[in-house]
């Protein structure tokens, strides 16, 4: 395997290469993939039949106890990235674990959530406003458990064969992912609760 | 029993029966054929594990070839039950389900597939490369797309086919209207599919900017991968808007969510609108590669370069982007209002011009040159005047206060069809027939050829022809039948008489393989055509790493350089080549999908949860995995280049 | 210590954080559609560019033109889905 | 080859020939209609010319450019592409398009308003649609029909079109283009008829089993002759009550009936307040309630 040590480890073969820019292409898919979701969320977001509309199910303090988490989880992926590029595996690691563990707390609070809304009268089969709304956030949510699986394996290799052009290959990818997850998190968070809130 | 109530078919027939036999006695016939001549290792070893760019080409080639039949099937008992009023060949419910699953096979499982065969086989070779970037995710993509195909073609023995059109609009296609699982089929089938597309996509786009042979800028690309990159980022950014509405159809189905049902909220009207906007693209993404094809037909056997390659490039790039910008004309009778119809009208109209732009330049590129009238440039040529008919019906349509009188009538119908059929049908067969050597390493046969040529052109004339007129009479499409006094009797007994023309050509393409398969030259030498671009540069057929030493190329047309200016394509010395390993994990999560995918179309959970399971554990997996593939030797590769006759140095 | 929290992400952190203050304020001042809007619509796409080139890196190779190519036609075409929905689906029936 | 062309060219005039005849959309009775039909023949001289364009230019190269017309050592020159030609090839259809879509937008706004130069006021009609079904309610009248349709000439029509199920479309081919009918609200069509006589009218939009045979017939007559077959409905015709009309609903097909009185005041169409998606009392729903309302104008 041909290696370029101009790089930094996670770009020094071609395969890694194409790995990374294939994933922003997928990113592009999922950028479309969230689009059809809010285009779906505007269009049904008052027509809420029977059901509570979101003025009046959303809670400020959970949504903001989410940024928080996922944001400082974005920060502690970016830093891991960073770790691992100074090759310090043991900083890496801790940054990482740091990560899921947000990513689970995150995870958990919105799980709350999805309880709450479910017990005042907002299921998936009320409306179509909350059929779209607990759609979107899952899709999203479901995005974040799929990483924090994907997240636990790396780190289980990165940990099993230390900082090889494999593991930052993947460890890079997963950030670009996690910070994806992030960005679409603001746009619920601005356009789904703070608008509903309005 | 009541288990079992759920797969039984709520409209049989005998027709129904004897496809049910037909199917087991098949399966039976493979499964005894395979085991007699001991042939499972080697379905496993060669074609079910292969991450092969050309072996999955020649795999998606066979499925297309198996739908197109399936598909054409239900048109001629389409066209045969509205040949003459009153007709009672078939009933309403069994109409409605055939031209549903016409449509959806058609686009979907053939004219998907066919692209993907040519893109798989040609891009590759035609770049220069070794394979495609991700050789595992390309048996992934047609395993997917595979198991989706077979899924919604059990459909008319288990449970009952969909039956609310291709389109499958909300809320004919809900639970409260439409009682079987047809449309459950539908949704996930679609979406399995689907998935596999959306990989190639990316897949693609990452070969054509990464892997193209030194020397070759974004510029000098050959027409057929410029047009396969712009397919793919259509592919990439419309798929992902199927997927979301298949799943809310889903929910809706399964789980009684409310989008698109008209209670508590629901608005069909959405459904419609998420569909167009996948659906639009998805027309460019069936044509541009046909347009890909017909420009290195029309270049290579008028024997002259691309007239207009930059102004080719710039017009598929506008298209690409403006296929996105006109799905409303779609549903311009929904009742949006004039500002919103005529904004959409604007942008439909719009797209004429780049399209425009191309069909001239291939009528230049035609100017002094030296044309020869082969089997793929006939294809080519036919497609000209066939699809500027389509094409111009197309802007008629979209001006949208007259689209008020073609919508939903047999006008539309007439021209999609014209469009598709010399744009798809044509290209793909032109392709086939063109790269055929390069395959198989055998021409197919010139005679048989053209009379096919013949009998589908005049075939497609001659049946969608008369629809113009019955459209423009009031027939509106879908119906399965008419009253005598309506006058469309005429028109569409010409139209199913063009339908048997068509079939007699479709079978001669069959006839055509088996016949060359027995009695062509294998002599025919790697360039056979007397070609212009890289993929005619390495054997017939092609070994398994394609190239022997990577290209180097310094135009759109290499091998041409050449052939005629003496440019050396192939520097250096052999070295070793790095090959990806062959791997069943594609083929088995493929399988279990299909497992999951029945499951949730007869809300089988505990199954659905199992194998979702499944899926995820094969995903583990290949997190897991270190596969570092392996090496073919200097040794290795001077043999086999010796046994192709003299080594390419 | 300094070396893995570098500057550069610190601030982007920061920053981001300041954000979606911004955005929260929305809701506690009582503001108009119009303005409230524009706020979310300001500090999202701030926010979604800082992630892109600061922490995803989204400039530092050869491939930067195909990935930017890349962002922006998705955005676009996101854009243009959005707004065309809402053209088709309720504005136009206004 | 040869023959091919000249059979596709043949084909496409006997198109346009037929044009002329009587094709139902290309035989208006009514203004609406007209217009349609004058952007059908507009649009489609013009495609003729483009199709001529290239059906010329493609026989001119084959004769000329065929192998077997040229020396065995002729070399085709490598021809880059021509700036003038280009232009001209991009200039045209784009001129073409700038004409039609001025045609096009200001078509748009004639078909969707109410067809001018009469005197009187619409004739509101409600039309629904069920499986497989057509209710027309005069509310003006208080009358409804089922299948079929009578109109008076030269008075504006305003057709508030609903469906009690799937999407359907509403056609009168002589009279105007279609416009869809939906379950959670009002789309308007608006029509006029010029000439008494009897029109075709259907459905267009497929909604299952008993699509084919979802039509209905359209009688315009003079408003005299009108006013009398109201009279006469409104002696004879038996009242429609809530029961007879959830019959009516069921799936099926139904011959023509008349009825005294209109379904629309026990079961009213899904326009403002009754917006079929807007079931309960929420407050919320203010702002769909008025844009549903903008939409019946």
């Amino acid at each position: 395997m041909k290696l370029d040590h101009t790089q930094p480890l996670e770009y020094s073969t071609k395969q890694n290469q194409l790995n990374i820019l294939g994933f922003w292409i997928f990113l592009g898919a999922e950028i479309m993939l969230f689009a059809t979701l809010f285009a779906s969320y505007f269009t049904l977001e008052d027509r809420i039949g029977n059901g509570p509309s979101g003025g009046e199910i959303f809670g400020i303090t959970p949504v903001m106890i989410e940024t928080i988490l996922l944001l400082t989880s974005s920060f502690t992926i970016g830093l891991t990235v960073n770790a691992m590029r100074i090759g310090n595996k043991k900083a890496m690691l801790t940054f990482f674990v740091i990560t899921l563990l947000l990513g689970l707390a995150f995870l958990g609070v919105e799980i709350y959530e999805f309880y709450h809304y479910v017990h005042v009268g907002a299921g998936l089969q009320t409306s179509a406003f909350t059929a779209i709304l607990l759609t979107t956030l899952g899709t999203h949510g479901a995005h974040v458990t799929f990483g924090l699986f994907w997240g636990l394996f790396i780190v289980s290799q990165v940990k099993k064969r230390g900082i090889t052009t494999e593991t930052t290959n993947k460890s890079f990818i997963f950030s670009l992912y996690w910070h994806f997850l992030d960005v679409v998190w603001i746009f619920i968070f601005s356009f789904i609760y703070l608008k509903g809130m309005m | 029993m009541e288990f079992f109530d759920r797969f039984a078919i709520p409209h049989p027939s005998p027709l129904i029966y004897a496809s049910m036999v037909a199917i087991g006695l098949t399966v039976i016939a493979i499964i005894a054929g395979l085991t007699y001549f001991k042939k499972w290792g080697y379905l496993w070893r060669e074609w079910l594990t292969t991450v092969d760019h050309k072996r999955i080409g020649i795999m998606y080639l066979l499925s297309a070839l198996l739908m197109l039949f399936r598909g054409g099937a239900d048109a001629i008992m389409m066209r045969a039950q509205l040949s003459v009023p009153e007709n009672t060949l078939l009933d309403a419910q069994h109409y409605n389900e055939i031209f549903t699953t016409h449509g959806v096979v058609m686009i979907i499982f053939m004219a998907m597939p066919f692209i993907m065969a040519l893109m798989n086989f040609v891009v590759p070779l035609q770049i220069g490369a070794r394979d495609v970037a991700f050789p595992r995710l390309n048996a992934l993509s047609f395993w997917l797309f595979f198991m989706g195909a077979m899924l919604f073609n059990i459909s008319f023995v288990i449970g009952g086919s969909p039956d609310a059109g291709w389109t499958s609009y909300f809320p004919l296609a809900g639970n409260e209207l439409s009682t079987s699982v047809g449309t459950n089929y539908y949704m996930i089938a679609i979406q399995i599919a689907g998935l596999g597309t959306l990989m190639t996509g990316i897949n693609f786009i990452v070969t054509i900017f990464k892997m193209r042979a030194p020397g070759m800028t974004l510029m000098k690309m050959p027409m057929f991968t410029w047009s396969a990159l712009i397919t793919n980022i259509i592919i990439v950014f419309a798929f992902p808007v199927l997927t979301v509405a298949l799943a809310m159809g889903t929910m809706d189905r399964l789980f009684g969510t409310h989008f698109f049902a008209t209670t508590n909220g629901g608005m069909d009207m959405l459904w419609a609108n998420l569909f167009w906007v996948w659906g639009h693209p998805e027309v460019y993404i069936l044509i541009l590669p046909a347009f890909g094809i017909y420009s290195e037909v029309i270049s290579a056997f008028a024997r002259r370069n691309l007239y207009g390659y930059k102004s080719m490039v710039g017009s598929m790039v506008i298209i690409s982007l403006l296929s996105f910008f006109v799905w409303v004309h779609h549903f311009f009778t929904m009742g949006q209002g004039a500002l919103t119809n005529s904004i959409f009208s604007i942008t439909t109209m719009a797209i004429a011009v780049p399209t425009g732009i191309k069909i001239f330049n291939w009528l230049f590129t035609l100017w002094k040159g030296k044309i020869e009238v082969t089997v793929p440039m006939l294809y080519s040529l036919g497609f000209i005047p066939i699809f500027t008919i389509g094409g111009v019906t197309g802007v008629m349509l979209g001006m949208s206060a007259a689209d008020y009188q073609y919508h939903n009538t047999m006008f539309l119908v007439a021209h999609f069809h014209l469009v598709i059929i010399p744009g798809v049908v044509f290209a793909m067969i032109a392709g086939l027939t063109y790269w055929w050597p390069k395959m198989f390493g055998f021409m197919l046969n010139e005679r048989i050829g053209k009379w096919t040529f013949w009998f589908i052109a005049i075939g497609t004339c001659v049946a969608f022809f008369p629809m113009f007129i019955s459209g423009l009479d009031g027939q509106a499409r879908r119906m399965y039948t008419y009253s005598e006094s309506t006058g469309f009797g005429i028109w569409n007994m010409l139209s199913f008489f063009g339908a048997i023309l068509l079939a007699i050509g479709f079978a001669l393409i069959v006839y055509n393989i088996y016949y060359s398969i027995r009695y062509a030259s294998r002599d025919i030498g790697d360039d056979p055509w007397n070609a212009r671009s890289l993929e005619w540069a390495t054997h017939n057929p092609v070994p398994d790493y394609n190239f022997a030493i990577t290209p180097e190329v310094s135009s759109s047309e290499g091998l041409w350089d050449a052939k005629k200016r003496g440019h050396t394509l192939f520097k250096g010395p052999y070295k070793e080549i790095h090959m990806p390993s062959n791997s069943g994990v594609p083929f088995i999560m493929s399988a279990i999908f299909f497992v999951f995918g029945f499951a949730m179309i007869f809300s089988m959970w505990i199954v659905a949860i199992i194998s979702a399971i499944g899926i995820f554990a094969c995903m583990a997996h290949r997190s897991f995995e270190q596969d570092h593939g392996y090496h073919i030797s200097v040794d290795e590769i001077k043999q086999t280049e010796a046994k192709f006759g003299g080594a390419k140095e | 210590m300094k070396e893995l929290f570098p500057f550069k992400q610190v601030m982007g952190f920061v920053f981001s954080l300041v954000l979606t203050v911004v955005a929260v304020s929305v809701y506690f001042f009582d503001l108009s559609f119009a303005l409230g809007m524009t706020i979310l619509l300001v500090t999202a796409f701030i926010q979604a560019a800082l992630q892109l080139v600061v922490f995803m890196h989204a400039g530092e190779t050869e491939d930067k033109g195909a990935i930017y190519a890349n962002l922006y036609y998705g955005i676009i075409i996101a854009l243009v889905t959005v707004f065309g929905t809402l053209l088709a689906m309720i504005w136009g029936y206004m | 080859m040869k023959l091919k062309w000249a059979f596709l060219s043949l084909s496409f005039f006997v198109v346009t020939l037929l044009s002329g005849c009587n094709l139902l959309v290309l035989d208006p009775k009514g203004p609406q209609a007209e217009r349609q039909a004058h952007d059908i023949i507009l649009s489609a001289s013009i495609m003729l010319f483009i199709v001529i364009t290239v059906f010329s230019l493609l026989i001119y190269m084959l004769i000329k450019y065929r192998a077997s017309k040229q020396s065995e050592d002729y070399e085709p020159p490598y021809i880059e592409g021509n700036k003038w030609v280009e232009s001209i090839v991009i200039g045209i259809p784009v001129l073409i398009i700038v004409v039609l879509s001025i045609v096009s937008v200001r078509s748009n706004y004639i078909v969707e308003s109410a067809p001018e130069g009469y005197e009187e006021e619409p004739l509101v009609v409600y039309a629904s649609s069920s499986d497989w079904k057509w209710h027309f309610s005069y509310p003006e009248q208080d009358i409804e029909t089922v299948n079929y349709l009578y109109i008076p000439t030269n008075r504006p029509l305003e057709f508030k079109l609903y469906s009690h199920g799937s999407i359907t479309s509403f056609w009168i081919p002589q009279l105007g283009g279609q416009k869809y009918a939906m379950s959670d609200m009002v789309t308007t069509l608006h029509l006029a008829a010029d000439e008494p006589g009897e029109y075709m009218g259907r459905n267009a939009n497929f909604n299952g089993k008993g699509f084919a045979e979802n039509t209905f017939n359209v009688k315009a007559m003079p408003q005299a002759d009108f006013e009398d077959w109201v009279e006469e409905v409104k002696e004879t015709a038996e009242p429609i009550t809530e029961d007879k009309f959830q019959e009516l609903l069921e799936p099926g097909h139904l011959g023509q009936l008349t009825f005294n009185g209109t379904h629309l005041e026990f079961s009213p169409a899904p326009e403002g307040e009754n917006g079929g998606h807007q079931h309960g009392n929420s407050e919320h729903d203010k702002n769909q309630h008025s844009s549903e309302e903008a939409s019946e104008h």
